[in-house]
């Protein structure tokens, strides 16, 4: 039940924050605040008592579970879980959740109300996402939180934000009709095989089905969810959709809406499909690579600050497609740390450029410069979290990184060779915008206001997590290990084979 | 009774309707379109009929008489509709009447 | 004792916290006690650790200091954990003590600067990053410090970020060792694969036993490792950041670009040393680059006329000795090396860096002249780092140690004559292009004004390195010196599993003191060659210099060979034209294609919907033509 | 007549019987309350009426009707709509000038002969219930005869209803001369008996297909829809949308039970190609449409082409899916067309897309009820429309249909942009909307319905299962 | 009688065609009474008694003289209008409506005589026989014919009236 709580209190806090928004701003920002605030105890409270001690010690598979009968005549019921990798999801949600409400604290404030309605809403879909154990229940929630993000860019975004929430709606849901298609699919060949109809996740675990057919079905997850990573061919519709979203949503974007994408190959597209998936890993992680090189090519060329940041998304949302297809402990470790840790920089990056809006009223690098000189906190943390993004060692980026390519290094050598050079391009983007933003002649004679109190603490939060995932990433990695553990029994014959080979 | 085959009865309601159809595609004025639209509901009509003489059963001509009363209303709504137009738009030009297009 | 080891990495590190938050509330004195003062502290607990060495040292001559337990993934499981041997001490003392020394000037160098705080802060996360880099006890841990000093060498060197060329530079130098450290990481992942840890003893231990001497994964190893060094240490192909790296204040040229950072390719290679025996094929390969590089530097190092610039090349070159000395498996020659010259090239900064301040930022050697009367000190400590850096013969530091790696590079196993020659011809051309500095800039006719003189916190450090500069070489003679051997055998511990101790191989005196006067009447030729070429009779190079060829010659050289442009071409230029051409994305485009289509087909779709009933009702006609025929004819 | 076919007949009786007591009314007192307090009781007597019917069912009531579940279901389903669009035309004849009284009484008259189609089994019937639907319908859409538009809209459904329907006669003569009935269940027996001449029944089924294809708007029979759609009154608009194509889909419907997908290759790909065609036309043609009810017009061409698909799928699902799918179009059209009618201003119709400019600031309620309804247009869950969608790809995914599922991802994508373009307008700053658009009341039934519209869309879309329950029931007692 | 059937759809055949390509809207109208009672004549030769004679009454009569009001009405019978109507006449319009109803035509042809079973027709059906199946088994279709002329009526009646003193012209666009 408590698991339905973490849904409903975002959803009610979202009504009521809209209801009171239209009277009293500030009102609506501290209901969005503590319902966040309210639901993150709740999932820390629940959740501490499962990785207590920073010990994984339960031997089932899901510390809580939910199970509601819904449309019983079609087999779809409410089915809600949570194991180690959804616990580290839906904590990085609040937390960026909260962050959220607090960066957007003084950028909104035209129809706020509408706005934290919407904002919990995008929360309480992610968290449906992340809980789901229903096929259905899951696409159901994967398409909610659409909607109010679709609201959050469209109506709260820069100049061209219609645009880009068009485009994002469009390639999201036009991919998840692909996943609802695969979904459907998956369900007959179940009832087929078992005269069952259900859309029940642990029960179609290991459907049997042809090869050919499991491809098929496979691929309508894979599009569905590298859309939404986003993988290389599919990436076009995230650097309009961050750079025009506010920063609030620019954060959950980057920080958790992709990571949907990441979760649900983790959790649907390989498990259900551990052969298939196999035998496509040459595809995923080539796609993977591509997608390393080229958004960090990409992001080098922007000169929008925004853009740029989003398409470090992409690439480092590469490494993410290029580990789970690598099957191997390492790998997948270094995926869920790449999940949680790009969530926190990229989150950052949006936050301070979105702070860095506010005060020049303009995000391209061509107008900026030397700004460290009026701003140097605002310079050092820029800098910090430009280090993040290139992977300097001692930040979580880093671990993640080099899990997840000695894992891939594994698989296959040259494709983690090739990975590697993305290292390089980080590098060049990552200087890029030091010497874009804050570096160079303060030329157009800017003097800003530095970070101020609130934006602070936001930002030593986003740097006391990405320091601690550096230095002391145990606890991550204890919460998924078995997650992770038995993804790779799962999918061992692969790694045996590229290995004998 | 008689010794025209069917086929030939249809076959005229068949040629009635094409030219009523001709009539509609051509005419611009919209009393000739209603006209044609005429032809063809009485071209439809011939042929349930011949169907029913064919069958020697009642219900082609029932069906006639169906179409008959239909074309009544029809042409009575039609005219209304034609008159109301003509005074607005003092034309019968049917192509004239496309105001919305697109 | 022991256990105060992690104190010395984490007093910088709070040096650097405390700067970082309240820098600006500290004033310039504060900022200067804390900065200087924690490395100085760090530099005294070395200096401790390192007599608790000497007079008890601890079983098998190494400690480990486990922190905590960093990661715990499968059967890998690094550790935060400081690894303290002769070797790593040896580099935490030059790093500390050296460190302590350009701590101390630089109070004075940079008083003036508005960004006191920040320089501090700066530099002593260096120093941390640079002493994580030497005690850590795995590579994982290591390649934290290593890219942790890349980082500070990026911030430092655009210190004054102001100037877009300043930034440039710092770019460059960013980028090109991270090239090199990509190469690192891969071997790393090789490593983690290979043999499961990258724990530094355990990997030796395991490397030994498991892989074949010559085997295709040692070498493999070993070269992608010396990918790193090479980008670290400004080796061949991966040179070309270091002579832009002093866009820099000259403190941070002499800290990180010549007594430490650039010496942390030596460090990894001497670390991981087994590996390389493992792979002699990657040993002679350390060893061209180093002679190659030490050549081609030297060569560069003439036609600069940036003092600093002169420096950076002979950095670079006298690292290629480094290089040389580690590919001809002289281990603790190299080491030796790495410390003088830590020594002297410091000295060397700093003394530059004096006539710079005094300058008023000229570094232009032709601008100078005259200096020796102005600056006697600055001249004095200069010309004792010169001497050192040419090796001239007995009283230097320099002399013993590149003598040291002249000889191996002829005696030793992997050694070679065409090696010993290079380093040699080497010899002949730093002593050369040192003392054209020393005649251009310090001799001569006074051309630029002195405005003021620096003051005891500058001056002190460079007593200091003077000092060191010439009884630091004494600790190691040659064989028919006296064969004082303190700093081989305090290294020894650390390279117990050399293959065939590359010092024990004697050769008899006669070769050494034969190969010894060659080095040094080449060297001596070379201060030779400077005086009568840049002193005495300047104007034959003033009448060379009119031929095209010869311009061009000098252009070439003043290029350092040519690299960059070659890099531009080939890397930097595609890389920035594909960005700037494809900045729209070409992927979207591909999609605003398909957008485009169907507003196209939208728009002529739309030219159907007439508004005109007669159309509407052809289009029923013939929608019944087509049904119709359909159904009847299939 | 029996007992238990007077109680079967009794909806439509009822229905009839408004109709007249509706005219009756006007002669004594014109008055636009009292009408559709007359209207809404007869409905809702007929919709009691159901439930007495319901316990007779089936029944045959002359070759002509059948009053069985299907019947019932959809005749509660026209009979809703027609209530709902009674309610909406209250408010917006309401700032009109002119008699609304005729308003009600057509309305009654085309429900009625919508009724007549969902229950028809005879084709007689079928063309009678037509007739009756569509005559009314001429007159409703011409019903603001001040308006050149209106008058235009009804002109052109006049004539190119009379030519379809002239071809839907035309075929059933050519089926009646072949076969000499026409009750759907013996053709349906007689065609699988065969020994007739093939090429005249294949022709004249083409030939009664134009004719449903006609009143269902698909592709090419579709070009009548957005002129008509723009021109009629905008309650009208909602009837033309929802009653005469669900009507026409139930008759559709028992077709294809009666048949029971014994339906040939060819006719299948052709029916294919037609709903690919009509999916792909219809959302392109909406796809930079400014016109509101143009859009929506466009948008219903695709719908019904999305139906068709779960139609040709058939299997298990087909019938099921139909319905709800339809269910799902009809309640989101209703609420679409009556959002237009409910803020439209006295003097036009709010129909261009500015008119919607700012629309969520100036009333919420409104246009977040309007969102609802275009999100289960786009079929997005929470809503019926997504219940909806699920269902269709449901029914062709069970029947491996992957060519028209594909086209059905790729035209909701391009459903979304259009959706999204209203979307985008109503919460677009206001810009320079042409006065006149924007009701200055509110229309407090029209309000109140599209709420209970809203409402029952979401708990269609949160919960479906009791809907689906009772479609199981009525389908499958077929 | 046979010869009957052929004559008199000769007769329609033309006077159809003439409806269709008349200028002058009287003479049409005319024509398509000539039409409608030659189709009348088809209908006798059929024996369908009942209804020629409804075609004769309820089409020639009825409907046939709700057109001549029409135009007498709209008062367009006269040359003026002869010469509009050749404005819109055009001979180019043909050619496409045209080609569509022969294509259409020939589809018919082929669909009605091919599978060349020709089926003689039946028997005479006399009135009675109509009447009693009219209202025994199609009094629901006559009770609804109803409904429709009801439905025409207040349809025409609502159009057609005049406007009322609120009524303002309507909006131009």
């Amino acid at each position: 039940m408590i698991l339905v709580w973490l849904i409903l209190i975002p959803l009610v806090g979202g009504v009521v924050a809209g209801f009171v928004g239209s009277r009293n701003v500030s009102a609506c920002r501290w209901i969005s605040l503590v319902a966040l605030a309210l639901d993150a105890a709740l999932a820390i409270g629940m959740i501490s008592q499962h990785l207590g001690g920073f010990q994984y010690e339960s031997s089932k598979v899901w510390f809580e579970e939910f199970r509601a009968s819904w449309i019983p005549v079609l087999g779809i019921s409410v089915h809600l879980g949570l194991d180690g990798l959804s616990s580290l999801m839906v904590l990085l949600t609040l937390f960026l959740g909260i962050i959220g409400v607090g960066a957007s604290w003084s950028e909104i404030q035209e129809r706020a109300g509408f706005f934290h309605f919407n904002f919990l809403w995008i929360i309480a879909g992610v968290l449906g996402v992340f809980l789901a154990l229903d096929l259905f229940l899951f696409f159901f929630f994967w398409e909610i939180m659409l909607v109010p993000m679709y609201f959050l860019i469209g109506i709260w975004g820069h100049e061209n934000r219609q645009y880009a929430a068009v485009k994002f709606f469009i390639f999201t849901q036009a991919s998840g009709l692909l996943m609802l298609l695969s979904i459907l699919a998956l369900v007959f060949v179940h009832r087929a095989g078992t005269g069952t109809l259900t859309f029940d996740y642990s029960e179609l675990l290991g459907t049997q089905m042809l090869p050919a057919v499991a491809t098929w079905i496979m691929l309508g997850f894979f599009i569905a969810f590298t859309v939404k990573l986003p993988a290389f061919p599919f990436h076009p519709w995230l650097p309009d959709a961050h750079t025009e979203a506010p920063t609030a949503g620019s954060i959950v974007l980057a920080g958790i809406l992709l990571k949907t994408g990441a979760y649900g190959l983790l959790r649907f597209t390989v498990p259900l499909f551990p052969e298939a998936a196999r035998s496509f890993a040459p595809v995923a992680m080539t796609l993977g690579v591509i997608g390393i090189i080229y958004a960090a090519l990409m992001a080098f060329s922007q000169s929008d600050l925004k853009r740029l940041v989003a398409y470090t998304s992409v690439s480092h949302m590469g490494f993410v497609l290029l580990g789970i297809y690598s099957f191997n402990e390492f790998a997948l470790q270094g995926v869920v740390m790449q999940m949680i840790c790009h969530g926190l920089s990229a989150g950052a990056q949006f936050m301070l450029v979105g702070a860095l809006y506010e005060r020049i009223h303009t995000r391209d690098m061509g107008k900026m410069g030397g700004l460290w000189t009026t701003a140097p906190a605002f310079g050092v943390a820029g800098m910090f979290f430009a280090m993040a993004s290139l992977g300097l060692p001692g930040l979580g980026n880093f671990i993640a990184e080099f899990l997840i390519l000695v894992g891939s290094f594994q698989a296959s050598v040259p494709a983690t060779t090739i990975a590697a050079l993305g290292l390089v391009g980080a590098t060049v983007y990552s200087l890029w915008f030091m010497r874009g933003a804050f570096f160079g002649p303060n030329e157009r004679g800017w003097t800003i206001v530095d970070l101020n109190a609130r934006e602070l603490v936001l930002i030593a939060a986003f740097v006391i997590g990405l320091v601690w995932l550096g230095v002391y990433p145990q606890p991550v990695l204890n919460a998924v290990a078995p997650v992770v553990q038995s993804l790779e029994k799962m999918t061992q014959p692969v790694t045996a084979a590229l290995l004998r080979s | 009774m008689t010794s025209v085959p069917m086929d030939h009865g249809l076959l005229l309601a068949g040629l009635l309707f094409a030219v009523g159809l001709a009539g509609v595609l051509v005419r611009r004025n919209i009393l000739y379109v209603l006209m044609s639209l005429e032809i063809m509901m009485n071209s439809a009509a011939l042929a349930f009929v011949v169907a029913g003489a064919r069958w020697s059963q009642p219900d082609g001509q029932i069906v006639f008489i169906f179409i008959v009363t239909v074309a009544a209303a029809e042409v009575a709504v039609g005219l209304a509709l034609v008159y109301q137009m003509f005074k607005r738009m003092k034309t019968l030009d049917a192509d004239a009447a496309s105001l919305m297009r697109g | 004792m022991l256990d105060l080891l992690w104190l010395i990495p984490a007093l910088p590190l709070a040096g650097f916290l405390v700067l970082l938050f309240a820098g600006e509330k500290l004033g310039k004195s504060g900022v200067a006690w804390v900065g200087a003062g924690s490395v100085g502290i760090s530099a005294l607990i070395a200096g401790l650790l390192k007599w608790t060495f000497l007079t008890s040292p601890p079983e098998g001559h190494h400690f480990t200091q486990a922190l905590w337990t960093w990661l715990d993934v499968g059967a890998f499981k690094p550790e935060i954990a400081l690894y303290l041997d002769p070797l790593s001490l040896v580099m935490t003392l030059v790093v500390t003590g050296v460190g302590f020394l350009i701590h101390l000037y630089s109070v004075g160098y940079m008083h003036d600067d508005e960004d006191y705080s920040r320089f501090f802060a700066c530099m002593n996360l260096f120093v941390f990053a640079m002493l994580i880099l030497v005690l850590a006890d795995n590579l994982l841990l290591l390649y934290v410090g290593w890219e942790g000093v890349g980082l500070c060498s990026y911030l430092l060197i655009g210190f004054w970020y102001k100037d877009p060329a300043n930034c440039k530079a710092a770019q460059k130098a960013f980028i090109v060792t991270r090239v090199g450290d990509t190469a690192m990481a891969l071997g790393f992942f090789l490593l983690v694969t290979q043999l499961g840890t990258l724990q530094v003893q355990d990997l030796l231990e395991r490397a030994a036993t498991r892989w074949e001497p010559g085997s295709g994964m040692a070498l493999a190893t070993a070269l992608l490792l010396l990918g790193g060094a090479v980008g670290k240490s400004g080796q061949l192909p991966l040179q070309t950041w270091l002579p832009d790296a002093m866009a820099g204040p000259t403190p941070v040229s002499a800290l990180i670009h010549a007594a430490t950072m650039v010496t942390a390719g030596v460090y990894l290679i001497a670390r991981t040393y087994v590996i390389y025996t493992l792979a002699p094929a990657a040993m002679a390969a350390v060893a061209v680059v180093g002679a190659l590089t030490l050549l081609i530097a030297g060569l560069a190092a003439f036609a600069q006329s940036d003092i600093k610039r002169v420096l950076a090349y002979s950095t670079i070159s006298q690292i290629g000795y480094m290089f040389l000395a580690l590919g001809v498996g002289a281990w603790s020659a190299a080491m030796f090396h790495f410390m003088t010259h830590a020594f002297f090239k410091a000295l060397l900064f700093l003394a530059a860096g004096s006539v710079i301040y005094a300058l008023h930022h000229e570094q232009n050697i032709f601008k100078m002249g005259g200096i020796r009367k102005q600056l006697p000190l600055t001249y004095r400590t200069f010309l004792i780092g010169a001497s050192s850096l040419a090796a001239i013969p007995f009283i230097t530091s320099g002399f013993y140690s590149k003598d040291a790696i002249l000889y191996q590079a002829f005696t030793s196993e992997h050694g070679h004559f065409l090696l010993w020659l290079a380093g040699a011809l080497g010899a002949l051309m730093t002593s050369a292009y040192t003392f054209r500095m020393v005649f251009i800039a310090f001799f001569g006719e006074p051309k630029t004004h002195v405005h003021h003189k620096p003051g005891w916190v500058m001056n002190f450090p460079l007593l200091a390195l003077a000092f060191l500069s010439t009884v630091g070489g004494f600790i190691e003679l040659p064989h028919f010196m006296g064969h004082a051997q303190f700093f081989a055998d305090f290294m020894a511990p650390s390279f117990a599993h050399a293959a065939g101790h590359a010092a024990e191989a004697h050769h008899g005196a006669g070769l050494e003191i034969g190969l010894m006067v060659v080095a040094m009447a080449l060297g001596l030729g070379g201060i030779a060659a400077a005086y009568v070429l840049f002193l005495a009779k300047p104007e034959i190079i003033e009448e060379k210099m009119k031929s095209e060829g010869n311009r061009k010659l000098h252009a070439f050289l003043f290029s350092g060979l040519g690299f960059d442009k070659l890099y531009d071409t080939l890397f930097v230029n595609p890389y920035c034209w594909i960005a700037r051409v494809n900045k729209r994305d070409i992927v979207d485009l591909g999609y605003s294609f398909l957008a485009a289509v169907g507003m196209l087909v939208h728009f002529l779709l739309g030219l159907t919907v007439t508004g005109r009933v007669r159309w509407y009702a052809a289009g029923i006609a013939a929608g019944c033509l087509i049904l119709m025929s359909v159904m009847v004819f299939t | 007549m029996t007992e238990a076919q007077f109680v079967a007949l009794s909806p439509l009786i009822l229905v009839g019987l408004a109709a007249l007591v509706v005219m009756l009314a006007a002669s004594f007192k014109r008055s636009n309350g009292l009408a559709l307090g007359l209207t809404l009781a007869g409905f809702a007597a007929s919709l009691v009426s159901l439930a007495w019917a319901a316990k007779v069912a089936p029944v045959q009531v002359t070759p002509l009707i059948l009053i069985d579940r299907l019947a019932l279901f959809y005749l509660g389903l026209v009979f809703l709509t027609g209530a709902a669009v009674a309610l909406l035309g209250h408010g917006y004849f309401e700032k009109r000038a002119g008699y609304r009284d005729e308003f009600y009484m057509l309305l009654l008259m085309a429900t009625l002969g919508a009724g007549v189609l969902v229950a028809t089994t005879h084709f007689a019937a079928l063309f009678i219930g037509l007739e009756l639907l569509t005559i009314s319908l001429y007159a409703l859409v011409g019903y603001t005869r001040t308006e050149p538009r209106s008058l235009e809209a009804g002109l052109k459904y006049l004539v190119l209803a009379t030519v379809s329907t002239s071809f839907l006669l035309f075929g059933v003569a050519l089926l009646y001369a072949e076969l000499g009935t026409m009750e759907f269940g013996k053709m349906v027996d007689l065609i699988r008996q065969g020994g007739h001449r093939e090429t005249l029944v294949n022709g004249a089924i083409a030939l009664v297909g134009i004719g449903i294809g006609f009143k269902l708007a698909l592709v090419p029979l579709h070009m009548w829809t957005p002129d008509v759609y723009e021109g009629a009154p905008a309650p009208v608009t909602a009837f033309v949308a929802t009653v005469s194509k669900g009507a026409m889909t139930a008759v559709l419907l028992r077709l294809y039970l009666l048949v029971g997908g014994a339906i040939p290759d060819s006719v299948m790909t052709l029916l294919s190609v037609i709903a690919i065609l009509s999916m792909f036309v219809g959302n392109l043609l909406a796809l930079l449409q400014d016109n509101v009810k143009r859009i929506l017009a466009y948008s219903s061409i695709a719908h019904l082409g999305y139906l068709l698909v779960a139609f040709i799928a058939g299997g298990n699902f087909a019938p099921e899916a139909v319905t709800y799918y339809l269910i799902a179009y009809m309640a989101t059209s209703l609420g679409t067309f009556g959002m237009v009618s409910v803020i439209s201003g006295r003097e036009r119709e709010a129909e261009e897309l500015r008119d919607y400019a700012g629309l969520f600031w100036r009333r919420p309620f409104e246009a977040g009820v309007f969102a609802a309804m275009l999100m289960s247009l786009a079929g997005i869950p929470l809503t019926a429309g997504f219940i909806g969608k699920f269902y269709l790809l449901a029914a062709g995914v069970d029947m491996g249909a992957w060519v028209l599922l594909g086209s059905v991802v790729i035209n909701s994508a391009l459903g979304l942009f259009y959706y999204l373009r209203i979307v985008a307008s109503m919460y677009a700053a206001e810009t320079s909307a042409k006065p006149g658009a924007a009701a200055r009341e509110v229309a407090l039934l029209g309000s109140a319905t599209l709420a209970a519209l809203a409402l029952c869309l979401i708990w269609l879309g949160v919960f479906p299962a009791g809907l689906i329950t009772l479609i199981r029931s009525a389908v499958l007692g077929v | 009688m046979t010869i009957a059937f052929y004559v008199a759809s000769a007769v329609a055949l033309f006077a159809t065609l003439m409806v269709v390509t008349r200028r002058n809207p009287v003479h049409a109208v005319l024509y398509l009474m000539v039409s409608l009672l030659a189709v009348a004549v088809v209908f006798f030769t059929l024996g369908a008694h009942f209804a020629a004679a409804l075609e004769v009454i309820i089409y020639a009569g009825a409907i046939i003289v709700l057109f001549v009001f029409m135009i007498m009405l709209l008062n367009i019978g006269p040359p003026p209008s002869t010469r509009q109507e050749s404005l819109l006449l055009t001979p180019g319009i043909w050619v496409g409506p045209s080609a569509l109803s022969v294509l259409l035509a020939g589809l018919f042809l082929y669909v009605i005589l091919a599978g060349g079973r020709s089926v003689q027709a039946g028997s005479y059906v006399d009135a009675k026989t109509v009447g009693i199946s009219m209202f025994e088994i199609y009094f629901l279709g006559v009770e609804l014919a109803s409904m429709i002329l009801l439905a025409g009526l207040v349809g025409a009646y609502h159009l057609g009236k005049r406007d009322l003193p609120d009524e303002a012209e309507g909006g131009n666009g």
